[in-house]
């Protein structure tokens, strides 16, 4: 399976991605640079997170016009897969292939720790590999993670199961004290209507190795191999 | 003599306007001499940013010069923007920590950020990818409103200019003191990686070689011009003078990328930050280290605002620039990859033969200054050194009623919750120390240790100092930094191999000063050259006082040392309930200085604790055998509070208990609290225990107890008298920032 | 040619920095504050446009697809000279 | 009654983000743009007061002392109404 990393000015996950793609997995990944308009034909596309032209007016708010992301686009039209961790999650929302929105975290500080998410859907490209109600153990690294959508569009989430990770406490109960940054309804990851393009805040590259404390984000680049795998 | 032509707003050097630059009238005359003429407005303003105290360490640079520097891993010591050590499997480690007090006193936010954005400058320089962070930070006490807005400010600064680079800033350290009110101290340490053989050096070479500015644009900010009757000092003048310069980190993170970048191509010859007084420095410096000569055309340099002239050119701190020197002919090829990373990178000049620096402006010579003139000539000061008066007064705490406290667990409960001994979360879950996934001990334990993904090993990183012991005798206070920072990364696992170091002072013209200056130096030489870790650099902050009250003597060191097998990485906490907790080292009824003493209600006073260098090494040595030989299950040293806190910290990771039972003559006071250095808490298997204890030698091992239950019990010459429940301890020290903090 | 916009939260839309300031103040001593919310502020410069209208008409354009997330703000131009 | 507060940086503090702003605006063909400064904007809602001149002194302290850092940022009051 071939994987892209899209680099913004300001990205700093690059690295991170394509480390754990090549040496945990042993899969091909690939730099894309935010102004080529050719995704290599990569099979997936992660747009890793970072400060893309440091968070400046809003996080992602700049990154959504360079020319790659109508390849991006024209790239899930056809039903390939997408994932966007933590700015890259704000960067698919601002390009409207995600929806909602990002605010500043309740508590108003930036956030570097682990936390704890439960699985909300196993039948996702995304989430074949996560045992139901297994709890799993990611750092979050963010200012800006606190969910926000309006009542409608959380019905919408909520009726396409489009919710995949909920914040939870270590027992695996979704309660505000397991809720990090005010997220509503514990959101931590959604996918869109079609099924594949994911938005998670947490960042699973840093926890596919226990020498760096989990090996729980695994199961999502585990996940998307197999589902390509099974694909083709 | 050719260059005597003034500027066309010739402005006539008055003896105010000299003093105003922080020149004495005698230095003023050094300058007249060496140039053999009146320097014009420009290169008045050039001399005395390059004399000033900060850039050329006129009190301080003969003391420096009996710090020992020599090593068989060192590959480039004092001189260079950083110190490099050699690592093995032909990788480098490039280090250095550096101070910016006085900006973060006037804006916290930016001048912590932007002493962060400097320090990571002189990583990157050398070549070096960096990879860690660590501060150094000392405020007022933090019950007081003002110092906790200064604290909040510095916190986020470092983290926002720290998190949006993506370097991991992994640990560091906090003190609170009265005297550090008005002069906050921050100290931003960083480290890089580079392949050994490719170290970048900030020297001009070639002549005819381009010289090439790239970064940001220069401004007015931070020029720290006198209000002075020129033109070029009126009213309006200072208005348009921001003495705060505001850092760009996504700009610094573009000039990384793009600097490694240029790096790699082969075409640059030498590289420079700009650090303080940005482009008179790094004109100056690459040019004397190179032996050649500068010249550069202010009309080229990429500016801000409008009109600027060539002393605000010469003397801005603008942020985020760089100054290289690329190979004739392949500068095209620089430019094109600064270019890509939307970045200004212009010509400004080139390199001559005849040593000196010349500048031009609208076509006219605005200064001319030779090499030596900067160099040879610059003052160097033997400033008088006597010993301090406060140092009787500490004497007299003999006579300080002290009964044993009576509640041993209500007091214990209480120093918990002190910012002196409260746990740090609140202020490192704001950094991402997560990024570049390397950081495999995460901050609370003893040091930070990284993985390099290049190698099998790994490396360990730890800041400390110790200004209250410091206070009490500098020299003793300079070991004792020394040796905990060392220690730290000893209960890590890591070999200590060198260090750099930050000595933050009150003024060097107060002779009680100088003698703390003098004391502290002669203490570190000591311990680097027992514990051979050679000093590769480092960074000197003078004047941290407030009408004639200097800051607490703050050596802040910054240690460095190597993990061959990631195996053999330590922490500090507990592994396993049932494992026998032993004490390494000997406790000594010494609590001068101590928390608990502070606690009790006295001021800092008495003798300050006894350090044996000898036995520190020894102990040392032997915790890194018994780890490399899987003989223990954690390690964490001893330092503020003691005994006590050392076993409560080691117990909270576990979330269990502990059983501490001994006889002692010493009072049982002393013996929890006393801060005694060369100590260390380990825990061994129960099955491993005659191995552990047959592999010591010549260093006190006293057995302590055992780890289990879900309370800090300890039973001093069989009398319980600490019986607290670690849930209920942990949640006290844990929340102890987040409750001054919180808004609610 | 300078223009002035402001880009607010639309209403219902939580604002947690607007909140915690808010609520900073009422602890230091001022009750009568009952809300407070917090948005940006932009003053853009324009070259070689003299015409108000054609200014206005760059200034939405700019502020409708840059400058603010139609989902949860709204923009305001305060004035152009 | 509500108060409008604008808060920005000093002519000659760098102002990063506007920098920035400027920058992508300019590449994605607005050259017209040649500066752009982003600044804070606050709405303040005042309970039980209805003179103006108590509102704006009120207003300006709590600008003065919180919402404004004098170091690097000026104030404007806007509006009262
Ligand atoms: N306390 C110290 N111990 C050892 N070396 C020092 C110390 N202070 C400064 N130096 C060295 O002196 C040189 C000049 O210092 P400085 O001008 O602060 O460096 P830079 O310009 O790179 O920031 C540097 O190489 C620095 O490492
Ligand atoms: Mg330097």
């Amino acid at each position: 399976m071939k994987f892209a990393v899209v680099v913004f000015p300001g990205s700093n996950c690059d690295h991170d991605t394509l480390y754990v793609l090549r040496h945990v997995f042993n899969q091909e990944a690939c730099y894309v640079w935010h102004q080529d308009r050719d995704l290599q034909n990569a099979d997936a596309i992660i747009i890793p997170g970072g400060f893309a032209h440091g968070d400046y007016l809003r996080c992602g708010a700049i990154a959504k016009f360079s020319p790659i992301l109508e390849n991006i686009k024209e790239h899930a039209t056809q039903g390939k897969l997408v994932l966007g961790i933590c700015n890259g999650f704000q960067i698919l929302q601002e390009a409207g292939l995600l929806p909602g929105v990002m605010l500043r975290n309740s508590e108003l500080k930036f956030i570097c720790r682990h936390i704890y998410v439960k699985t909300e859907n196993e039948e996702t490209p995304f989430t074949t590999f996560c045992d139901p109600g297994k709890v799993l153990k990611i750092p979050i690294a963010h200012n800006e993670g606190n969910f926000s959508i309006s009542t409608k569009g959380l019905e919408q989430l909520e009726n396409n199961r489009q919710i995949l990770f909920r914040y939870c406490d270590e027992s695996g109960d979704i309660t505000t004290a397991g809720n990090p940054n005010g997220s509503v309804s514990n959101i931590a990851g959604i996918m869109n209507r079609r099924g594949n393009v994911m938005g998670l805040m947490p960042h699973p590259e840093r926890a596919s190795e226990s020498l760096i404390g989990s090996e729980d984000g695994r199961k999502i680049f585990e996940s998307m191999i197999n589902w390509n795998g099974a694909k083709n | 003599m050719s260059g005597d032509k003034k500027t066309t707003t010739a402005v006539n050097i008055t003896a105010n306007l000299v003093e105003s630059h922080g020149l004495t009238q005698d230095e003023y005359k050094r300058i007249k001499n060496s140039l053999g003429r009146e320097p014009n407005l420009t290169e008045l303003g050039i001399f005395s940013v390059m004399w000033s105290e900060h850039c050329s360490y006129k009190s301080s640079r003969m003391h420096l010069k009996k710090l020992p520097t020599e090593g068989p891993q060192v590959i480039e010591g004092p001189g260079e923007n950083a110190g490099v050590l050699d690592i093995g499997e032909g990788l480098a480690a490039v280090f250095k920590i550096e101070s910016h007090n006085h900006p973060s006193f006037i804006e916290p936010y930016e001048g912590a950020a932007t002493g962060v954005g400097g320090i990571i400058r002189d990583i990157f320089t050398m070549g070096a990818r960096p990879v860690a962070l660590l501060n150094s930070l000392h405020f007022g006490p933090i019950n007081q409103a003002k110092n906790q807005l200064i604290m909040e400010g510095v916190v986020a600064g470092i983290a926002g200019y720290g998190n949006c680079m993506g370097i991991p800033t992994v640990g560091g350290e906090i003190y609170f003191e009265q005297n550090y009110s008005h002069n906050p101290i921050v100290n931003a340490f960083c480290l890089g990686i580079a392949p050994a053989n490719e170290i970048f050096r900030a020297k001009a070479a070639g002549i005819g070689n381009p010289i090439i500015y790239v970064g940001a644009k220069t401004g007015r900010d931070g020029i720290h011009g006198a209000t002075m009757a020129s033109e070029e000092f009126n009213e309006d003048s200072e208005t348009k003078r921001p003495n705060v310069q505001v850092g760009d980190p996504f700009l610094e993170k573009l000039l990384l990328e793009a600097c490694l970048e240029a790096m790699s191509t082969g075409a640059v010859v030498g590289i420079q930050d700009m650090g303080a007084a940005g482009l008179t420095c790094s004109t100056c410096e690459m040019g004397s280290r190179g032996e050649v000569g500068i010249e550069i055309e202010l009309d080229l340099v990429p500016q801000r605002e409008k009109a600027m002239t060539p002393y605000e050119i010469m003397l801005s701190e603008s942020q985020e620039r760089m100054l290289l020197v690329a190979e004739k002919g392949k500068q095209r090829e620089v430019l094109e990859i600064f270019r890509k990373w939307d970045l200004d990178a212009t010509v400004i000049g080139e390199v001559k033969k005849n040593p000196c620096l010349t500048v031009y402006h609208a076509g006219e010579k605005v200064a001319d200054i030779s090499n030596n003139a900067l160099a040879d000539n610059a003052p160097l000061y033997d400033r008088p050194a006597t010993r301090p008066q406060y140092l009787d007064d500490l004497e007299l705490w003999e006579n300080i009623d002290l009964p044993e406290p009576s509640d041993y667990n209500a007091l214990i409960l209480e120093m918990v919750r002190s910012p002196h001994l409260c746990s740090r979360r609140w202020v490192y879950q704001q950094y991402d120390h997560m990024v570049r996934t390397n950081t495999i001990v995460l901050p609370g334990s003893d040091a930070a240790v990284l993985r390099l993904k290049k190698s099998s090993g790994g490396l360990a990183i730890s800041v400390d100092g110790n200004c209250r012991f410091s206070y009490l005798n500098p020299q003793i206070g300079a070991m004792m930094a020394v040796s905990e920072a060392c220690r730290n990364l000893v209960c890590s696992g890591a070999q200590p191999i060198g260090a750099t170091n930050c000595l933050n002072f009150g003024s060097p013209e107060n002779p009680e000063v100088m003698w703390q200056f003098v004391e502290t130096i002669a203490g570190i030489s000591s311990a680097c050259r027992i514990f051979k870790t050679p000093i590769t650099g480092g960074n000197v902050s003078f004047y941290n006082e407030t009408n004639q009250a200097p800051i607490l003597p703050t050596p802040v060191l910054g240690l460095v040392g190597k993990i061959d097998d990631l195996d053999h990485r330590q922490e500090s906490c507990f592994s396993q309930e049932g494992d026998q907790i032993y004490l390494l080292g000997e406790t000594r009824d010494e609590i001068g200085g101590s928390i608990y003493l502070e606690q009790r209600g006295h001021p800092l006073c008495g003798p300050c604790p006894t350090i044996d260098l000898v036995q520190e090494k020894a102990l040392q040595d032997q915790l890194l055998r018994l780890i490399e030989n899987n003989l223990i299950e954690s390690a964490h040293d001893l330092s503020e509070g003691g005994l006590v806190f050392a076993l409560a910290e080691s117990c909270y990771g576990l979330n269990c208990g502990a059983r501490v039972d001994v006889s002692t003559d010493l009072r049982s006071d002393y013996y929890c609290f006393s801060e005694s250095p060369t100590r260390v808490i380990v825990s061994v298997r129960e099955t491993l225990e005659p191995d552990f204890l047959e592999s010591i030698s010549g260093i006190p091992v006293t057995k302590l107890g055992e780890v289990g239950g879900k309370k800090l019990e300890i039973s001093i010459n069989s009398r319980m008298i600490v019986s607290i429940s670690i849930q209920e301890l942990f949640g006290i020290w844990d929340g102890a920032l987040d409750e001054i903090f919180s808004v609610e | 040619m300078k223009a002035k916009v402001i880009v607010r939260f639309k209403d219902g839309i939580l604002d947690p920095q607007g909140q915690t300031i808010q609520r900073s103040l009422n602890k230091m001593g001022h009750p009568e504050i009952t809300n407070l919310r917090q948005g940006k502020y932009f003053e853009i410069e324009l070259a070689g446009i003299n015409d108000k209208e054609v200014a206005r008409c760059l200034i939405e354009e700019i502020s409708r697809d840059v400058l603010c997330n139609p989902i949860i703000e709204a923009f305001q131009i305060e004035d152009i000279s």
